[in-house]
């Protein structure tokens, strides 16, 4: 049965957690000098498939196969001795280690060839364009950075499967395309094969020779990548189930709308938006000139009730302004209105009594409590509002149970840790957060990073209700396919300056592109 | 320049150690001249010898994000048993006695990183478990009774000369430089920074995190087992407390000198002048000549004292390269 | 759970089949010294239990493993709950165990102290190794022992545990009220303190030693700063140029004997001093008397204890009126107190 | 096809549901803690029939009051992700000024008060050179507790010339406090019912607790909750300065002598409460009921091996041995029990 040109094989395997199948009965093959895809939602089981196969996890009940052998990995050294190698989702570069360091840690090379190595991975920096050198240290590196070297970490380990977790969340398109360039060289040149996961669908079209979607732990469809268009994929990924279970919800699946995949937006959208934004008058917020760390000149107004994007190439400063205008950080000059009214904020109690609240990038790091459970997330923004010293536990879960319910949140219930969410139902637990204290302005950075494209719909309807309901909304992201789905008014930043204000109907990617690299007098 | 300095003393916080160790030396050499002798030196680094290599073996463990509170005991264990040997015949072989001493030290470490690594016991609970165990052995084993005698040739180790240091002193120096190489230029060493760094990090890259835990335990007990050594020949006397209160001044010792207790960050040579400070400061406190009953109340306050100054001015200085970058952003 | 319980229980039982030997209708005496684990008091338990084996009563020998207060007061509590006869307790504090002793004399129990006392109202007798008076003689007379002939200008530092340890203080005051009476040439340069861990010992020794060059002899009545201090000199080479005398035992002090760093050393026979402590509960126990102004001998033990009333102990709780003169409640002298030298350390084996 | 999948879904999730809380009912930390509470009872009293005399056992709550106490405020404090070695010098410290202004002004009330404050004014100065130095808080509080413990040596000095042997003389009212008993029970219960009581509300059923909580387990995240870190770790540590004087203060009364070193070796024992009793040492979690459970397993379990005539050497090597067996079986049981129930689940699946 088993075939030497099959890299890897996993046979019919069971995974559970805490007794809850999390994986029913997969089988899953790559062959040599391919790029297969493995997509689904939200816990579909990607991530679990692809820990037993690098050997975080064990399976239940299940084979693994490599080059025809069966084999058992017990810990994720096992794995990289059979030549499988697993680039995470999120960057884990050891802070206080220089990045040589970090790339060669745990990789067994003879002294003599230590210089070829370096002139290899140097030769993978310049294709990649990384703007950082092998001696500084991981804690110096913003997290693009840091995702930039888990792939160079992957890539320069000659393995026989690398294994991309979601590669691109962080990355510009240009580094998404010279990433793109070396894989399928890599490819071709070294009879490898990856396995590539992404939730950024048009990518698979681009990249991948085979995919395989999984739904609820199982397999629903496999082939290769000629045979599926965008909408076979989708309609392969989406959870019937919640028709049944969240019909009464008013922000529903059913809503996605595969236009705007293509990020193409209507005529008579724009025209309503150019409506909206004629109105002078209504600006909510107002930063003239802002300075802090990390920017030096952040000036734009946002509309009652708008999405204004804010973005530009990683290391513009946006999400230094944003801490600054949250209060996390020290402004040093320029002014801040709020409704007409200058404002000076020191620390985020300040600006969450203004109703100024922030969804930040980091998300488990500054966005959740992942030891808490999903109530006492929830409440934990407006604690100091709703209680004067006792809690009273009825209240808490009721406004729990009311986010669970309206951003139709997975769960088995208001104690469930942050811990066992997924990524996009954690971020959906922060937005409920900040939601529960009503804000006025609503500051989003990079809100759908690493986030299926299920729940990345459901996120996107949650921010296009909460504008019509009058919460105005800054957009920070690098994902200019985000901020042109999303923004009724573009805000470029470019080396810590707001450089351009783009209007519908100049909103495209191409002018995007194009002021986020500093060039502004392409804009017409 | 400046900014050189600054990212010099970021990247060795054991610098700002030196310099406070210097200004120390320089404010009591104006309250008390006696102070200020190259014999006080040696006398510190003689002294501070077994504190130094505690705080030394210590370190490994907290650079892995552990924490070993149970090496005073361990030390007072393996200095009875090793003391112990040395009574029990006429002519003690050297070479079972270092296998005693530091066995027993290794061992010591050994069940410690088991439980840890293997037994799912946080390190907290395992070494206050641990610490418990070893000192009740030790009173268990000698009755209760102090080890008065040590053989007069073993005594008169500790007072070999080298190149005009102390023997205790060399051992000190040797082990400082069998670590920093062990931490600085070996594969484990660096196994050792990342599983402090990140644990989950760790095991993703295929290292073998659990070994890494146990071997920093290891290496803990095994330099427990050193410092017990230095002990019997320094002190002569084994009380049934020896080594005890030894843990928190190590830990502090490792702290001071820049080893954080959130793991993956700090090097061997700063816990080794940490160890040196406090040490400095017990050995100056009768050479302020006030009432001995204030001798707690001035080194309580100039270790806090101490600890404010050395992290304002991290905290500083860390502001201070913020701005640089920050200009240099801005041209 | 169910397999650590029976981890436990098996565990248990064999520390109970290993420790316990029950014996029934004997007296039962709880001998309890200020710590375990340091020789004097281990050598005073093993003697006292030597004493019971001789008197025909079970003697427990158990205490504290730290100088702790609640401790000691933990142990007396469950020594009378576990229906002991009679507590012989060395009190770490004069006055922090009157509750838990008030509460044991409530249930019949006899409390004898030794080495340390608590408020005579709360115990019957006290084996005392001597008064102030008698002991700080004792260590000003070790250091004029080593001075012959020669009067004149004397510099002179104390080194003991802790400010907050009674009897060594009560010993240090009335040394140093004799040397004001009786040589007023002498200078009392320092005192210091070293917490009774050995480390420590040696380096305040050394550093004392450094800081008062001129000091000629340094008293040191704890049993860890007297050798502590005996090491600092050897590690300074200042053998012979400084005088050190103090009270420990003969073993722990012996090597410095032995090297002349130290030329006497004093102490009582703390292994009298248990047994003594046992026989008078012994005694209490059978209702025969021991009265105030007589002596008595002690079978086996060469010398005569003298029972003298409180009141010469000195200090306001030995004068209190309630007491001062009784004759039921008192103070029982070991017969004598021991000078250790190189002639004759090698006849103690304590 | 797809609407079965839908009911087995859901079946799942409630089984899921049911089997959570059973679990936390039935094999919660604090029921273990209970059953190990009635495994020692069961044991001593089979050993020594006198363990089990109820007035004895309710007398040895005093020996062990202030341990638990310091316990209940070192939850707290390790909760929110710190640690305080400086509480057993803490107790000394307001010992001291209770008996000094006791023997200077004979006005015990404010004596207790004066000693109290002094307590809630040594938390605070922890509180703050934590914040101001941002070190790790146990090298903070290793330093005061020099700092305390030194001073209140030297205070206790000037209360007068056998001061440093410890101050006494209270009045009986004062005594009464842990020695008197109410309704026949001894008062330490009832002190120790109280603050427990006191000090589970505050940490589990408000808006303080909760904070720590959240602090304790992402003090980062907390920052851009916008919870007000600074203030609300100064006001922890003065909490658990206030727990340190009221230990101090109730030890004074249990021995009627006020003393600079009493407490001094409490600190580890009162952390292993804490921790025993579920509270993590990286924070964000910790439980007063916990903390009080493990209290009393370890006050009787020494209590329980003295009545058997187990020597400290031996309860030493015992304490550390069932402290780590304790742990280690719980990850053990852990470990086993969730593979037990993969195992289940893929028989389960197979059926289907």
């Amino acid at each position: 049965m088993t075939n030497k040109s099959h890299l890897v094989e996993l046979k019919n395997i069971i995974k559970s957690f805490v007794g809850v199948p999390v994986l029913k009965d997969i089988s899953f093959t790559v062959h040599a000098k391919t790029i297969h895809g493995l997509i689904g939602g939200n816990g579909a089981g990607k991530s679990t498939l692809m820990n037993i196969l690098s050997g975080v996890y064990q399976p239940d009940s299940g084979e693994i196969w490599i080059k025809g052998n069966k084999e058992r990995f017990k810990c994720p050294a096992d794995a990289h001795a059979k030549g499988i190698y697993l680039v995470p989702q999120s960057p884990s570069i050891f802070p206080y280690l220089t990045i040589e360091e970090n790339i060669f840690l745990g990789m067994n090379i003879e002294r003599s060839r230590y210089s070829e190595y370096i002139e290899k991975i140097k030769n993978l920096m310049n294709i990649l364009s990384c703007d950082f050198t092998l001696d500084q240290i991981g804690a110096d590196l913003t997290i693009a950075k840091k995702q930039l070297v888990e792939l160079i970490k992957g890539l320069i380990r000659r393995c026989d499967v690398i294994i991309l977790d979601e590669p691109t969340s962080a990355l510009t398109s240009r580094e998404v395309d010279a990433l793109f360039k070396t894989i399928k060289q890599l490819k071709d040149e070294d009879n490898m094969g990856f396995i590539y996961i992404t939730h950024r669908l048009q990518e698979l079209f681009d990249l991948v020779d085979k995919i395989t979607i999984l739904k609820n732990g199982e397999v629903v469809s496999e082939g290769f990548i000629e045979n599926f268009t965008l909408k076979d994929i989708i309609n392969n990924m989406v959870p019937k189930i919640s028709e049944n279970n969240f019909a009464e919800t008013e922000i529903n699946t059913k809503e996605i709308n595969e236009k705007e995949y293509k990020g193409e937006i209507e005529k008579s959208k724009v025209q309503k938006i150019i409506n909206k934004i004629d109105k002078e008058d209504n600006y909510i917020l107002e930063v003239e000139n802002l300075a802090g760390k990390g920017f030096f000149d952040v000036t734009f107004k946002l509309g009652r009730g708008g999405i204004l994007g804010i973005t530009g190439v990683v290391g513009a400063g946006r999400t230094e302004f944003a801490e600054t205008l949250f209060g996390i950080r020290k402004k040093i000059s320029g002014k801040v209105l709020l409704e007409k009214q200058e404002i000076n904020i020191n620390n985020p109690r300040e600006a969450i009594k203004h109703g100024m609240v922030y969804i930040p990038e980091d998300r488990d790091l500054h966005g959740v409590f992942l030891k808490a459970n999903i109530k006492e997330n929830i409440s934990s923004s407006i604690l100091f509002k709703i209680f004067k010293l006792f809690l009273i536990e009825k209240k808490e879960e009721k406004l729990a149970k009311d986010f669970i319910k309206s951003l139709n949140i997975i769960c088995t219930g208001i104690d469930q840790k942050i811990l066992y969410l997924s990524g996009g139902n954690r971020q959906k637990v922060v937005l409920g957060k900040w939601l529960a204290v009503t804000p006025k302005v609503l500051i989003l950075d990079e809100p759908t990073r690493g986030i299926d494209a299920n729940t990345r719909q459901e996120i996107y309807t949650n921010i296009k209700k909460l504008a019509k309901d009058g919460v105005s909304i800054l957009l920070i992201s690098s994902d200019f396919e985000e901020i042109l789905t999303l923004s009724e008014k573009v805000v470029v930043m470019y080396r810590g300056r707001t450089i351009t204000e783009i209007t519908p109907p100049n909103i495209t990617l191409e002018n995007i592109t194009y002021a986020s690299f500093g060039f502004v007098e392409k804009q017409v | 320049m400046r900014k050189k300095f600054i990212n010099i003393i970021l990247k060795r916080s054991e610098i700002l150690v030196i310099i406070i160790l210097i200004i120390y030396f320089f404010l009591m050499g104006i309250k008390n001249p006696l102070f200020v002798r190259a014999d006080t030196v040696i006398r510190i680094l003689f002294n501070g010898a077994i504190l130094s290599i505690i705080s030394m073996g210590i370190s490994s463990v907290i650079i892995t994000k552990n924490i070993d509170v149970s090496v005073g005991s361990l030390l007072g264990l393996a200095a009875t048993f090793g003391a112990t040997y040395l009574n029990s015949t006429d002519h003690p072989s050297i070479l079972i006695f270092l296998l005693i001493t530091l066995g027993t030290g290794t061992l010591g470490g050994l069940f410690n990183g088991l439980g840890v690594a293997y037994g799912g016991v946080s390190s907290i609970i395992m070494t206050l478990g641990t610490m418990a165990m070893f000192r009740g052995i030790l009173t268990m084993y000698t009755g209760g009774s102090w080890i008065d005698t040590v053989p007069e040739w073993f005594l008169n180790f500790s007072r070999i000369k080298f190149l005009g240091l102390y023997y205790p002193i060399w051992v000190m120096i040797i082990s400082l430089i069998i670590l920093w190489i062990f931490f600085t230029k070996m594969k484990w060493g660096r196994y050792i920074y990342a599983t402090g760094n990140s644990i989950e990090g760790a095991r993703l890259i295929g290292i073998p995190v659990k070994m890494v835990v146990l071997s920093s335990f290891v290496i803990s007990g095994f330099f427990s087992g050193l410092a017990a050594l230095i002990y019997i020949s320094q002190i002569g006397t084994i009380p049934t407390q020896a080594g005890t209160g030894m843990e928190t001044q190590a830990i502090a010792s490792a702290v001071i000198g820049g080893v954080s207790l959130m793991g993956g960050t700090g090097n061997i040579l700063g816990a080794l002048l940490g160890a040196l400070l406090l040490e400095t400061i017990k050995y100056s406190l009768v050479f302020f000549k006030v009432p001995a009953y204030w001798n707690n109340v001035i080194s309580g306050f100039l270790l806090l004292f101490i600890v404010v100054i050395t992290s304002r001015i991290q905290i500083y200085l860390r502001q201070e390269k913020e701005r640089e970058i920050e200009e240099a952003l801005r041209r | 759970m169910k397999k650590l319980s029976i981890i436990i229980l098996s565990i248990l039982l064999v520390l109970v089949l290993i420790t316990s030997i029950n014996a029934q209708e004997k007296f039962k005496i709880a001998f309890l010294p200020k710590i375990i684990g340091n020789t004097f008091f281990e050598v005073a338990g093993a003697n006292a239990i030597k004493m019971g084996e001789q008197l025909g009563v079970d003697v427990m020998y158990d205490g504290p493993t730290e100088a702790s207060v609640a401790e000691q007061v933990k142990f007396i509590n469950t020594f009378v709950n576990q229906g002991y006869d009679a507590i012989v307790v060395s009190a770490l504090d004069p006055k922090g165990l009157n509750q838990a002793l008030k509460r044991a004399m409530d249930r019949g129990v006899k409390i004898v102290t030794w080495d340390s006392d608590v408020d005579p109202n709360y115990r019957t007798f006290y084996v005392n190794q001597g008064t102030p008076d008698i002991l700080g003689r004792l260590l000003v007379q070790m250091v004029t022992n080593q001075l012959g002939t020669w009067h004149g200008k004397l510099k002179v530092a104390f080194h003991y545990s802790s400010p907050t340890v009674t009897d060594q203080n009560s010993w240090v005051e009335y040394a140093k009220k004799i040397i004001a009476e009786e040589y007023p040439d002498w200078e009392i340069v320092t005192i210091q303190y070293s917490d009774m861990d050995f480390p420590k010992a040696v380096s305040v020794g050394e550093q004392l030693l450094k800081t008062y060059p001129d000091v000629n002899a340094i008293i040191c009545p704890d049993s860890t700063a007297f050798p502590g201090q005996a090491k600092a000199v050897e590690n300074l080479n200042m053998i012979g140029k400084v005088i050190v005398v103090g009270f420990t035992t003969p073993s722990t002090i012996k090597q410095y004997i032995e090297r002349n760093t130290v030329l006497q050393g004093g102490l009582w026979d703390c292994g009298v001093q248990g047994a003594a402590g046992v026989y008078v509960a012994y005694q209490l126990l059978k209702g025969e008397k021991i009265e105030v102004g007589t002596s008595f001998e002690i079978p086996g033990i060469i010398g005569e204890f003298n029972v003298v009333p409180n009141k010469l102990q000195g200090g306001e709780m030995y004068e209190n009126p309630e007491v001062a003169d009784r004759t039921d409640n008192g103070i029982v002298l070991l017969p004598e107190r021991l000078v250790f030298t190189r002639y004759n350390i090698d006849k103690y084996n304590f | 096809m797809k609407k079965h999948y839908a009911a087995n879904y859901m079946n799942e999730k409630k089984r899921f549901k049911n089997l959570n809380i059973v679990k936390r009912k039935l094999f919660s930390w604090q029921t273990t803690l209970i059953g190990l509470l009635i495994v020692e009872f069961v044991i001593f009293g089979s050993l020594n029939s006198r363990f089990l005399n109820i007035i004895n056992l309710m007398y040895s709550v005093g020996d062990f009051l202030y341990i638990a106490i310091a316990a209940l405020a070192m939850t707290c404090i390790i909760a929110a992700g710190g640690i305080d070695i400086s509480i057993g010098s803490i107790m000394g410290l307001s010992s001291i000024i209770t008996g000094f202004f006791w023997v200077k002004t004979s006005n015990i009330i404010l004596a207790t008060i004066l000693g109290l404050i002094s307590g809630v004014v040594a938390g605070t100065l922890n509180g703050i050179l934590i914040l101001i130095t941002q070190v790790n808080p146990l090298v903070i509080t290793l330093g005061s507790s020099f700092l305390f413990s030194g001073l209140a040596l030297t205070l206790s000095g000037f209360a007068g010339s056998t001061g440093f042997e410890g101050i006494s003389g209270f009045p009986d009212s004062f005594v009464y406090i842990v020695n008197g008993s109410i309704f026949n029970i001894p008062n330490p219960i009832w002190i120790l019912l109280i603050l427990t009581i006191i000090f589970y509300i505050l940490l589990h059923k408000t808006k303080f607790g909760r904070y720590l909580f959240l602090i304790g387990m992402n003090p980062e995240a907390a920052k851009y909750t916008g919870i007000e870190i600074k203030k609300l770790t100064i006001y922890n540590y003065a909490i658990s300065g206030l727990g340190g004087a009221i230990a101090g203060i109730l030890l004074v009364s249990y021995f009627t002598s006020a003393r600079s070193d009493l407490g001094a070796d409490a600190p580890l024992i009162v952390i292993t409460c804490a921790v025993l009793g579920g509270a993590s040492i990286y924070g964000g979690e910790g439980s007063i009921i916990g903390t009080l459970l493990a209290s009393l397993l370890v006050g009787y379990l020494k209590y329980g091996l003295q009545m058997i005539n187990i020597t400290s050497h031996q309860t030493n090597v015992f304490l550390g041995l069932v402290l780590i067996l304790t742990i280690s079986g719980r990850y053990f049981w852990d470990v086993l029990s969730t593979n037990y129930k993969n195992k289940e689940a893929v028989k389960r699946f197979k059926k289907t």
